[in-house]
């Protein structure tokens, strides 16, 4: 902890960032993101298990992106999406400088993309066992029996966009649910419309996707959307290879194609 | 107003006779996603006991998350046929929200009603009913306290429940809920006042309307807003959960020739809130946005309606991806 | 229902083989059902997933998609970025519970008049046999708007 | 029971002109002729095109011409280019009139200087006849309007009717490299224009609308000119859904624009937050 | 609300028979935005144009639907009547309601109902066209001509002598192809050889063709007007700057036992070698596969010795160049099958049963007997050959329905050029039916029966085994009821089919063209693009499409010449605007594209580009995607991948496309 403030405070102190994303707790103790500017700042720094946030959302913002030079404390989620983000050409206005905190617990700074992907590779996160779980129960019912589960939990989706705005990868300025000329997704929160949102969410992020959890964790009406793209990933990499979040290079599976892809579902 | 004693095992009798006299009651339910929802309900059995407070306020009662303003059909003239559906609203009963809820409600009435009123909130709200319940437990995002009210407040409320061991102490504070009461007037005993105090949660106090009244004047231009912004993901989740939030917009769905205008929900956190056509945005920040909310519930509907339109329930602080705290922001830029 | 029902099925397909396929179907008078409406698209790579989702919240109880047949796409690769969009597609209706039988994919070359003919009829015939596409139209019961108070209103009663 | 603000009348596109580059001024006629329909200079309405949704503009024809409305927009989103394919005797929404018009009563006997710019224009428009109307109930009448081009010049024949007319002074210009080879009027920025042909102040009222950069860089000459901020009167044009005060999407600060304004005198203006 | 007109066309009875074409239309005029309806017997006739024109002025029509035949058909016919009245011609749609209904469907409601729906979808669409301008794209003047038989030859001579650059490719060591190796040739007699050569020879010496034998088209990207090729160049081990061709190479060389294709496998060669004497160009490369340098790494060498110009590199490696071309001539040719394709006849085993290629080389001067006919298996002169027509051809059986068009004439010749050879000898020839349709064909067959006594047997041959020395033909007479004949023969001649070279499929798809179920290219169109394929600027000379004789594959070589110089006529040609955009708007949006690129990845013609966008200042705000709308063919491919719609499809747009849906299931009225 100690060791993560100081590093922080030196890299603000020696101007190597500007600015700092990272964690602090707020009055009930509770790990919220924190933005710090100052060296002075940086004694309020935590990181620990409920650390959960995706911090890599905030490089989107304009309040952030101002400051040009920064530093991210992350999790390994969080890296993971930085990398994908790199490999969709974003970010590129951004110098960055990761902190982490390796298994062992001790403090590990990448200052380069190449470092951090190479930290991403040698400790890339398996599917939570929660979710495993959860997709394994639902890969097990009927049909009918997962549209009812989908049916009832759309229905308590209110559109506030909350799985938006912490997806990493949720990053156009334009959202399709914006568009409307022609309108493709209902603006109401009837719960086709849903359906619809989070068919087309899932879709865009089907191969993009890192499973930080994110959208399904926050989601007001405890919707597990996350559930969504964590199976279409496990799908796509069994069907076409590749691991989202892996490497510079991207390799999106549905950019790309193999003549002898899979057609057993077509007459 | 009206003071009764009702016991808990007739409590179950006096809701079914609400479903009996053709209502719409509306309950909390707890869900396998261990939220609780205001559901229409069909039995008492179903209702839920144990919970601080739901994950969204009962506004989208009276205030829907989509609502039909009417449908439209070309007719045979060349012209349109409208229809909407105000005398069709049935008799609802919201059973169980919380005093910051009802509080809410009060807001929401004074808010529709005033200058314009607004003939869908009005049609609902005049057949709505709300039985209210005490808060005996609170969690540190309830901040009631803070803004002029208490686990035990009237505000809004037609009837008002108190679990005081073994009995609900039964304030009835309207002809509405005279009604409800009149229902299955048998199961209550009269009593005179009680003092609920004891039965009572007791939220931490955060800051009083009195203190920061002056200090949010000249709040706007404080250079706290960045930091109690910078959090701000954005989202609409804070608006849609609050009892008080009643921003909306408006859609049609269907064709030139028939459907339907549908109002929902919006929020004045979301980017495109503010923005033109043109791609102007008058409030382009996150900043600047936060800042429009919270200055609403704190400073703008005091001066507009004397009501301070935040009721404290702390849902904001519950759903939000970044825990962004209202009260903490309104500390920090009223210091 | 008395009479038997007559499922409406919309066919997303390329201008190059599949379109050309059912103009020759029609060349060559080789009947089939009434029930398909086809919607012509310049390859099936173009094909938006969104608007198989529009067509059945619209009413459709079937689609059918077809383009041109692997290697013979007239833009290449067209096909072959569809074909893995749909696997995808389809896999996330699956796991969403959506009725996916109700969506056939297929390759009809331009030379394939007949396939298309067939593939018409089967479509129709088991979609039929599934009935009426309602789910969709279910799901539009917004807890608190009037429609469902109604609904609410009668079961209470 | 109140009567229920959603509802929209009927209007009949009676007439359409295409006043300069995506720029239309429809004339509506109400399909219910028991609409008595009435308003004042300087508000609005929700113009309705169903299946697509509403959009905002001020009703652009004087209320002392009755019998029929005309607003005046320029096709940008998705309503407005909805709008613009309409064809005459089509039917749209309308609801309205909304907001707080220009108190014209309290200006009679005075000067009326307008000062405008491009699609600015339209919302002073129906002021203008209403003032003309009623000449006789005011004094000077001077116009400063500009356009980007010659051709991004609205109602270009009431111009020229303007500039005829001896009862009112018409400052008409376009930006530099705006201007056709036959154009006699001046060519410059209106603030530059207004600087030329100074205003005078004595018992008189400033009304000024246009894009943001115009309202800007008048304001310091009207000062100069010794223009008091509540003799400065503007209209503001936010984003708006409800028309009523509810919506929200209006709001500056406290203020919303669509039942406070949209018109405001340039005094209230500079009380509220850079939100518009 | 725009101002629709909808025209639906009886198309005789084509489509009235089974439609309703009065209640479509009638129906068609209560739709919103239709301003006026109409339908009549031939749209596509010259007063039903009229009617159009004449429709759009008077009411002031915005766009039209036409409900008539397949958009592939006439759309271009009423793009252009839109055009005439003063519309974009892109505000024109078509419904297909003969195809995709009339045709296919029973007279009934329903199909009434179905053709409503179709017009009313695209009444949905065409509300949402917007006016398209053609693209203009500069072109390439140079043609590349795979292929050195006669057609790419005709080709190639054609265009260059038109004054534009060719590029002739032949995968072999010589061009000339099949037709050098006939004898002489139907219905004139007149030596093959003697015809082809000149034109050879001239192809050689043309300033404006540039060959490339010995080598292979590799791949092809581009598109119209500007195509991108890479040619191999096989290592032809000598090099031909210091070659002469004088022959002592291939004289010396020990390796002579390869079966020589020029030949048919009937004599040998050598592993340095030239096809044949007449070849182009004249000189020798080395078959890597048979040469001892080669396969017994660095033995022999003699050639490398003998040459006296050192023109022997056993070091020269394959090369690939890469060229830019405005056309495509395919002229890529035809196989035959062998006699080992037939278990009746005992697959090939037996040397006296041939095919009519080894037919034509025995008959030619040039050939291994020269031109003496003898059989291969002793050399004897046969006393009696037996000519099998339709050896293969249109036998469901053997998977070939076709008919190889070419086989009842040249059976005929041979059998001719035999008698003529042999005035003793007997010839018997056995078809199914004779066909002989062109210029003095028929006389040609006569004369074979009439004049040179071949006898002519209506029948198919079921076996031929050898006995003692002779092989037993046994068929049927079925002229002479159904009598079974056997004929003892000396020589079998099979006119075994004509299919598809083997590599035709992957040529066709370094091509992008397509080609039907036997492998034989497909055509733009049967009828009115037999040249053209689907791929603009990609045209077909000769048996590549379909089994052609020498006239028709020189007409359809000089056709694809035509369509190429057409082509090359302007310094640059209009394409349809059917191309993708990256939408662009004024600040401070730019455009709603963020720049992901990963769009880039599927574009097949490498269409997506990358533009900086910046601001007054110069300061870099973001990248954003771009079309080239020169090089974007409009699949669409990138538009569906877009996931927040900052691409979309000219012609195709996302407003279109959803309006088609949208307007196809509202519910249908009346």
């Amino acid at each position: 902890m100690k060791e993560l403030q100081n590093k922080a405070a030196e890299l603000l102190e020696n101007g190597t960032i500007n600015l700092l994303i990272g964690f602090c707790e707020d009055g009930s103790k509770r790990a919220v993101p924190c933005f710090i500017e100052t060296a002075a700042e940086a004694n309020t720094l935590v990181f620990n298990q409920d650390c959960k946030n995706n911090l890599s959302v905030y490089l989107h913002k304009k309040e952030v992106k101002d400051a040009v030079k920064i530093g991210l404390v992350a999790n390994v989620a969080t890296l993971r999406s930085v990398l994908q983000l790199l490999s969709e050409n974003q970010l590129w206005s951004l110098t960055l400088t990761y902190l982490t905190v390796n298994g062992a617990g001790e403090l590990v700074v990448l200052s380069s993309a190449e470092e951090l992907e190479g930290y991403v590779q040698a400790n890339f996160p398996t599917c939570r066992p929660e979710d495993q779980e959860m997709l394994d129960k639902l890969n097990a019912m009927s049909r009918e029996e997962r549209w009812a589960f989908w049916k009832d939990q759309l229905s308590e989706c209110v559109k506030c966009y909350a799985c938006r705005a912490v997806c990493p990868m949720c990053y156009c300025t334009v959202c399709t649910t914006e568009c409307n000329q022609p309108q493709w997704i209902k603006t109401s929160a009837e719960t086709s419309g849903n359906f619809e949102y989070h068919t087309m969410r899932a879709m865009h992020l089907a191969g993009r996707c890192i499973n930080c959890g994110e959208c399904g964790r926050i989601c007001p009406a405890g919707i597990p959307v996350h559930l969504l793209t964590a199976q279409m990933n496990q799908e796509i990499e069994q069907e076409f290879g590749g691991k989202t979040g892996w490497s510079l290079k991207g390799g999106y599976a549905l950019n790309s194609f193999k003549p002898g892809d899979k057609e057993n579902f077509i007459k | 107003m009206e003071l009764k004693l009702i016991s808990t095992t007739d409590i179950a009798a006096f809701f079914d006779g609400l479903l009996k006299a053709g209502k719409v009651v509306v309950a909390p339910v707890l869900k396998q996603s261990g939220k609780v929802f205001f559901k229409p309900v069909q039995s008492f059995a179903e209702v839920a006991t144990e919970y601080i407070q739901t994950t969204f306020s009962a506004k989208e009662v009276v205030f829907p998350k989509v609502e039909e303003l009417f449908t439209y059909k070309h007719n045979e003239e060349g012209g349109l046929d409208f229809n909407d559906y105000l005398d069709r609203i049935p008799e609802t009963v919201i059973w169980g929200l919380r005093p910051c809820d009802a509080a809410g409600f009060d807001y929401l009435n004074v808010f529709f009603l005033q200058e314009h009123p607004d003939a869908y909130f009005k049609a609902r709200y005049d057949k709505t009913t709300l039985v209210t319940m005490s808060c005996s437990t609170c969690d540190e995002s309830c901040f009631c306290t803070s803004v002029d009210s208490h686990p035990g407040d009237t505000k809004g409320s037609d009837v008002l429940l108190t679990a005081m061991d073994g009995k609900y102490y039964v304030e009835v504070m309207t002809e509405k809920g005279s009604s409800l009461i009149n229902n299955n007037l048998e199961l209550f005993t009269s009593t005179e006042t009680l003092s609920k105090e004891r039965f009572l949660a007791k939220p931490a106090t955060r800051f009083s309307m009195e203190e920061i009244k002056d200090r949010i004047q000249n709040a706007y231009d404080s250079v706290e807003w960045k930091q109690a912004s910078m959090g701000c993901y954005s989202c609409g989740a804070c608006a849609f959960a609050c009892p008080t939030c009643t921003c909306f917009d408006i859609q049609d769905e269907g064709t030139q020739d028939h459907g339907k205008r549908v109002r929902c929900w919006d929020a004045c956190a979301l980017s495109q809130f503010t923005k033109h056509a043109s791609g102007h945005n008058p409030r382009k920040t996150q900043t600047e946005r936060r800042r429009q909310r919270l200055m609403h519930k704190f400073k703008y509907s005091v001066e507009n309606l004397g009501i301070v339109s935040c009721v404290g329930c702390g849902r904001c602080i519950r759903v939000c991806p970044s825990h962004l705290n209202i009260f903490e922001n309104i500390l920090s830029v009223t210091k | 229902m008395a009479e038997t029902f007559e499922p409406k099925i919309v066919a997303f397909v390329c201008n190059w083989c599949t379109y050309a396929g059912a103009d020759l179907a029609g060349t060559s008078r080789t009947k089939y059902a009434t029930n398909v409406r086809i919607i012509r698209f310049p390859c099936t790579g173009r094909i938006d997933f969104m608007l198989l989702i529009k067509a059945f919240q619209n009413g459709a109880d079937g689609i059918i998609v077809s383009g041109c047949h692997p290697n013979d796409c007239h833009y290449t690769s067209g096909n072959f970025h569809a074909r893995r969009r749909w696997m995808v597609f389809k896999s996330l209706l699956d796991f969403m519970g959506f009725p996916t039988d109700r969506i056939t994919f297929s390759w009809v070359s331009a030379a394939e008049g007949k396939k298309w003919a067939d593939l018409v009829n089967e479509t129709t015939e088991s979609v039929r046999a599934l009935g009426p596409f309602t789910d969709y139209k279910n799901l539009d019961f917004t807890q608190f708007n009037q429609i469902d108070h109604e609904g609410i209103a009668e079961q209470s009663r | 029971m109140d009567t229920n603000q959603y509802i929209p009348y009927q209007v009949r596109i009676a007439d359409i002109i295409d006043e300069a580059p995506l720029v239309r001024t429809y004339k509506l006629e109400f399909t219910d002729p028991s609409a008595n329909f009435t308003f004042k200079a300087g508000q609005f309405a929700e113009y309705g095109v169903f299946g697509e949704g509403e959009s905002t503009f001020c009703i652009a024809s004087s209320p002392t011409r009755e019998g029929y409305i005309e607003c005046t927009f320029r096709s940008s989103g998705r309503v407005t280019k909805a709008l613009a394919n309409c064809e005459i005797n089509d039917i749209i929404g309308l609801r309205g009139p909304f907001g707080r018009p220009f108190p014209i009563e309290e200006w009679y006997g005075k000067d009326i200087v307008f000062i405008t710019g491009g699609i600015g224009l339209p919302p002073l428009r129906c002021v203008i006849w209403n003032v003309l109307d009623q000449r006789s109930t005011f004094g000077k009448v001077s116009i400063y309007y500009g356009a980007r081009t010659v051709a991004d010049l609205v109602y270009k024949e009431e111009l020229d009717e303007w500039k005829r007319r001896d009862d009112v002074n018409l400052f008409l210009t376009v930006d530099p490299g705006g201007e056709t080879k036959d154009w006699k009027d001046n060519v410059g920025f209106v603030p530059t224009i207004i600087e030329q042909n100074l205003p005078s102040s004595k018992n008189a009222i400033a009304i000024v609308a246009g894009p943001p950069i115009l309202i800007k860089m008048s304001m310091p000459i009207l000062a100069k000119c010794g223009f008091a901020n509540d003799k400065i009167f503007t209209t503001l044009e936010n984003r708006m859904k409800c028309g009523v005060g509810k919506c929200g999407h209006c709001t500056v600060g406290k203020t919303y624009v669509c039942k406070d304004g949209p018109v405001f005198t340039y005094e209230e203006v500079l009380l509220m937050p850079q939100e518009y | 609300m725009a101002r629709i007109g909808v025209f639906i066309c009886h198309c005789g009875e084509n489509i009235s028979a089974t439609v309703d074409v009065e209640k479509v239309a009638r129906l068609a005029s209560k739709l919103s935005g239709v301003a006026f309806s109409v339908d009549y017997k031939y749209m596509c006739s010259d007063p039903g144009q009229t009617l159009i024109v004449d429709a759009i002025r008077k009411h002031k029509l915005t766009g039209i639907v036409v409900g008539a035949c397949s958009p592939r058909m006439h759309e271009g016919t009423f793009r252009k009547a839109a055009e005439k009245a003063g519309i974009n011609p892109y505000f024109c749609e078509m419904a297909n309601i003969r195809e995709h209904c009339s045709w296919v469907h029973p007279k009934s409601d329903e199909t009434t109902q179905k053709a409503l729906d179709i017009v009313r979808t695209m009444v949905e669409k065409v509300k949402n066209d917007t006016a398209l301008f053609p693209i203009k794209v500069p072109v390439t003047k140079t043609a590349l001509v795979i292929g050195g038989g006669i057609a790419g030859i005709q080709a190639a001579l054609d265009i260059a002598n038109a004054g534009h650059q060719v590029i002739l490719v032949e995968k072999t060591p010589s061009i000339g192809g099949h037709m050098s190796q006939l004898s002489e040739t139907f219905p004139t007699l007149d030596c093959s050889q003697c015809i082809l050569t000149p034109r050879m020879v001239e192809v050689a010496q043309h300033p404006n063709i540039t060959l490339h034998t010995f080598a292979e088209v590799e791949n092809v990207t581009g598109f119209i007007g500007n195509f991108d090729v890479n040619i191999r160049l096989k290592a032809k081990s000598v090099d031909f700057s210091k070659c002469t061709g004088c022959g002592s190479c291939w004289q010396k060389c020990p390796s002579k036992k390869i079966p020589d294709e020029f030949n048919a496998g009937m004599s040998f060669r050598t592993a340095i070698y030239t096809p044949f004497p007449q070849a182009v160009p004249n000189k020798p490369v080395i078959d890597r596969a048979n040469c001892t340098w080669f396969t017994k790494d660095g033995k022999c060498g003699v050639c490398a010795k003998i040459c006296p110009m050192g023109a022997i590199d056993y070091t020269i490696q394959d090369e690939i160049i890469n060229v830019k071309v405005g056309a495509i001539v395919t002229a890529t040719g035809f196989d035959i099958k062998h006699s080992d394709f037939f278990p009746e006849y005992g697959y090939g085993k037996h040397p006296d049963i041939i095919d009519g290629l080894q037919f034509e080389r025995l008959a030619s001067a040039s050939g291994p007997t020269g031109g003496e006919i003898r059989r291969p298996s002793d050399g004897k002169v046969p006393e009696t050959v037996v000519f099998l027509a339709c050896a293969g051809s249109r036998d469901k059986a053997k998977g070939i329905e076709y008919c190889s068009k070419i086989c009842c004439m040249y059976t005929a010749k041979h059998a001719m050029l035999y008698k003529h050879k042999n005035h003793h000898g007997k010839a018997y020839v056995f078809y199914m039916d004779i066909r002989s349709a062109g210029k003095s064909y028929d006389e040609f067959v006569r004369r074979a029966i009439e004049e040179d006594d071949v006898n002519y047997i209506r029948g198919r041959v079921s076996k031929i085994y050898e006995k003692n020395g002779k092989l037993m033909v046994v068929g049927v007479d079925t002229l002479l009821n159904a009598k079974p004949v056997t004929i003892e023969a000396d020589l079998v001649v099979l006119a075994t089919a004509v299919v598809a070279n083997e590599d035709a499929e992957s040529v066709a798809q370094k091509l992008h063209i397509s080609y039907d179920k036997h492998k034989f290219f497909a055509e733009a169109h049967p009828k009115l693009k037999p040249v053209e394929t689907n791929t603009a600027g990609i045209t077909l000379a000769g048996a590549c499409q379909s089994a052609k004789d020498i006239p028709e594959t020189v007409a359809q070589a000089s056709a694809a010449a035509a369509k190429t110089i057409i082509l090359f006529s302007g310094s640059e040609l209009t394409r349809e605007p059917v191309v993708a955009t990256v939408n662009r708007s004024a600040a401070p949006v730019y455009t709603t594209c963020t720049g992901c690129f990963l769009c880039q990845e599927v574009c097949p013609y490498q269409a997506i580009e990358r533009e900086e966008i910046r601001d007054r200042a110069g300061n870099l705000l973001m990248n954003a995607a771009r079309v080239n709308a020169g090089l974007c063919q409009g699949c669409g491919t990138c538009v569906a991948m877009c996931r927040n719609k900052s691409i979309d499809l000219q012609g195709f747009s996302n407003q279109q496309m959803l309006s088609e849906v949208m307007g196809l299931l509202n519910e249908p009225f009346e």
